[in-house]
């Protein structure tokens, strides 16, 4: 099959849809016209993430990792979830085939605009280089930067 | 409940049609080039089979070339027209920017090879009209090709106007008609077509085999160098079992032609109505000139993907855009070149019937279909009701 | 009695390779492009097609692709090696003058594009030395392509040895398998082989679908443009059920080689001898390095076809020269590579036996094949004993 | 079937096979290079075919055009043979495949070349326009006259 059973599930079944209203960060990433737009909800308590929802316009790969990591740092101290990786979600979620790895980039990234926001909206002084940066990102081949 | 709703992706083949197969694999397995008896039983029934392909479409056998499916018609049309375009000086071609990629990339390679490419506008309801193509020939105009009927949105361009418009400018005409054939009424010579693709696995008919029509006087450049076959025109052994297969698969379909395409419309209006009253829901490609079971919707806020695969969670295969596009991650072309913005083409749903689809599974497909639109769209930080 | 000995011309389907086919024909109808189940449940059978290949040739699945059969490999497959070279810059190619058409024709036609081909002589024996493969390396040189059996003389190549060759000097080599590929063992990492092409209606499976083999780092260029099938490598939707089919008859056929090859072997060399009794009789191709199933010999005084069509009246199916070259006047462009004068080259037959052939069979043939002989001479104004 | 079955019979059990003692007149056309001889021998009585032969090294068709041609000949006065044609012949056979119509022409060849020699041997004037000149001939595409 396209995918693992993992993904399959968490693509039926996903965890954590949803919306948190007055959320302490938001992060949102892709582009309608590169076909995937992923959006993530914080809430903070004492640096660690008490609440995440995230809500994904995309294929099922872009669901299942959206899912699935925000299973993984539900609960977990922000040092922790900045270092979430994209291949860490991969792997989380068995594999993912070569052609969809650029739906677990979004997720990554989803997560540090919505910390970044976080520590933006709260003057709290953070090393930019933790956070990538939409002019040098070049996961999605299919996107006519240009064109946004 | 399982419905199968991709038939312009693949179809079932038919139980007449593995039939006739069946002896060609067994027992009748000579090679046609053979002198004795076994080998020419084998080349007696390609002779046969090409006399039913030329029946059907109102040709001549000797204007049959089999081929290995739709993509090798179409390489070798364009490749055939090119080169006799360049003996003559003539390197303009004028296509559509919704043609399949058989034909677009082959179009492609022509243009790096020095042609010219007119791609005519296919407007919102993706059809060209004759005028556009009248309009398009130029004195060194040596092409031009516009696929039958679309794949993705089924619309059926007016080709016996393009045909005759070209025969009076004496412009070859070929027409991809892949997803034409057994479906609608093809006959060459009245609709003046000069080349003409099919592929058998679109009719009920095996995978991997197809025939080009090339009017009498219309030199093939060989795609497949290598033995005598075919005149010369397409070297390796003739895949005999699957030429019988598609010979007895066009056969039976053309047979209850009429029968089908009342059966299939029927279906695919009841299907169009139930859909479009999701809301922001749009139908592509023109409501009335379409192929009988072809049914196109785009959906706002939502991506085909993730549509598709939680409808093959509840048992219905179809598709979004081409099935050969999926992999990639650009929108469909064809619903681009009608207009539809990238991310309405990206929430398309492409439903396409056949006479084995009944009326409970229409039913079922508009009970599951708007539920799985508006879970999605639930999840969709696009989407605002 | 009936007695089909032109095995090299095609052969029975066997039954496993039947029964894996039809449920691909059947039920598994899938389209391996499409998302839902059905279709990957095709596109998993096609990656285990695709894995018995490869672990029956010694390489990766990656490094092999679909084809509609060994015409279409071995285009592709001296395409590709060109496109390389004249990226390069390098135009110059090695291959023999006994090649198969399929290899032939590809190569005037990439003469008429620019590049030279050195042709070597096959000797009398049919077999060309990895010495003169060296020898003819030059700087330019861009590949190497040697069949590793010969389809009418059945002569083997020392393809390890010339592998190794290009090997050393950083030459693509291919070689055509078509006729060693399921009769000889094979693994291309061994013999260094970098492109092989094969066609499975050779080895008991189904007519209209082979592969090419490229390893890893050649780039193949597209023969039939599209839908990005296959890597993007050969467009077309997938032939699903005669690739299953080819991978059963590879791995039934390959699991039996050596089985197979001394009990055809024992057949062929009773054959021989019994057929070198007739007076003005003489073999074609090395007695020892020769397929295990090939039989070629010229018969003084007597053309091929008569002699065919008579043998054929007793039941008995072979061939004279390649299937692919009959309808043609020409004699054999084997027969004249190994020297054979004109006259003597219209007088050759040519047997192929495989591992259902018996030693009644043999035995028949043996009767019926002198008498024949003993006729036509009896007609003929250039015999007189 | 690649052959009519009249074709087939003359092929497999082909009339007036062999050779004439002392012929009247001997024709022999074709090639060994291009894989048919065909050679004709006839016995002459009053202008009149009163026997005839053949031998012939060629295809089936090569064989059955012999076989008929000189069935249709056996018994006819000079003038009349000389009349046939390989069209005749090849339709007295039920037609021949495209590629093999050369084969009839070497028969109506051959017969003639006969009559010439005939015609030679006993001084007898004719019309050299009646007969084929090798020079000029060009019904088989694969002979490399030059290499006669
Ligand atoms: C040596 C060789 N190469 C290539 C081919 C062509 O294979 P196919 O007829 O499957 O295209 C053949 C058989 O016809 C062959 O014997
Ligand atoms: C319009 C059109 N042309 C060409 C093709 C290619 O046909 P095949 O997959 O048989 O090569 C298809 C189907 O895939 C098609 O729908
Ligand atoms: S979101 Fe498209 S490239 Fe970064
Ligand atoms: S005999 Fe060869 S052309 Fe006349």
């Amino acid at each position: 099959m396209l995918y693992s059973k993992k993904v399959m599930d968490h693509f039926t079944h996903p965890r954590n849809v949803g919306v948190i209203e007055n959320p302490d960060g938001v992060g949102e990433v892709g582009n309608a016209k590169c076909g995937d737009i992923m959006r993530i909800y914080l809430k903070i308590d004492h640096d660690t993430i008490s609440d995440v929802k995230f809500e994904t316009f995309g294929c099922g790969s872009a669901i299942a990792s959206s899912s699935m990591a925000t299973e993984m740092i539900k609960g977990k101290p922000l040092s922790e979830a900045l270092e979430l990786t994209n291949k860490a979600v991969a792997e989380a979620l068995d594999g993912l085939p070569a052609h969809k790895m650029h739906c677990s980039v979004l997720a990554e990234e989803a997560i540090k605009a919505a910390i970044q926001n976080y520590y933006e909206k709260n003057g709290i002084a953070y090393d930019a280089g933790q956070f990538p940066d939409c002019e040098s990102c070049s996961h999605c081949a299919s996107c006519d930067k240009s064109g946004n | 409940m399982k419905v199968y709703a991709d038939n312009a992706a693949t179809t079932k083949m038919s139980r007449k049609s593995i039939e006739a197969m069946l002896p060609y694999m067994e027992k009748e397995y000579g090679n046609p080039s053979s002198l004795y008896r076994l080998g020419q039983q084998a080349a007696e029934a390609l002779d046969e089979a090409r006399e039913t392909i030329a029946r059907n479409l109102g040709c001549t056998p000797a204007e049959i070339t089999f081929t290995s499916g739709g993509s090798e018609s179409d390489n070798q049309a364009l490749l055939s027209a090119a080169a006799i375009g360049e003996r003559k000086g003539r390197k303009h071609i004028i296509s559509t920017a919704f043609e399949h990629h058989a034909v677009l990339h082959m179009l492609k390679k022509l243009e790096k090879r020095g042609f010219e490419v007119t791609y005519l506008d296919v407007h919102e309801n993706g059809i060209v009209s004759p005028g556009q193509v009248e309009a398009a020939i130029r004195p060194d105009t040596c092409l031009v090709t516009v696929m039958y009927a679309n794949n993705e949105i089924g619309t059926i361009q007016p080709v016996g106007q393009i045909g005759a418009v070209c025969r009076t400018h004496g412009v070859i005409f070929h027409t991809d008609a892949v997803q034409a054939v057994g479906h609608l009424p093809i006959n060459v010579q009245e609709e003046n077509i000069d080349m003409l693709s099919l592929s058998a696995h679109k009719f009920h008919g095996p995978k991997g085999i197809g025939a080009l029509y090339a009017k009498k006087g219309i030199p093939l450049t060989s795609l497949i160098e290598g033995g005598a076959q075919e005149r010369g025109k397409r070297a390796g052994t003739e895949n005999v079992p699957a030429i019988m297969g598609m010979a007895a698969a066009f056969d039976e379909i053309s047979a209850r032609m009429e029968e089908n395409s009342r059966k299939i419309s029927r279906l695919r209006d009841q299907l169009i109505d139930g859909l479009l009253a999701i809301p922001h829901s749009v139908l592509n490609g023109d409501r009335d000139r379409r192929l009988p079971g072809n049914v196109n919707i785009c959906f706002e806020g939502i991506e085909g993907e993730s549509l598709l695969l939680l409808l093959d969670e509840k048992g219905i295969s179809a598709s979004s855009g081409s099935a050969c596009t999926s992999g990639s991650l650009d929108p469909s072309h064809v619903l681009l070149a009608i207009g539809r913005p990238h991310e309405i083409a990206h929430g398309s749903l492409r439903l396409s019937l056949c006479e084995t689809n009944t009326e409970e599974e229409i039913k079922y497909l508009l009970r599951e279909i708007p539920e799985v639109v508006e879970y999605l769209r639930s999840l969709s930080p696009v989407w605002r009701d």
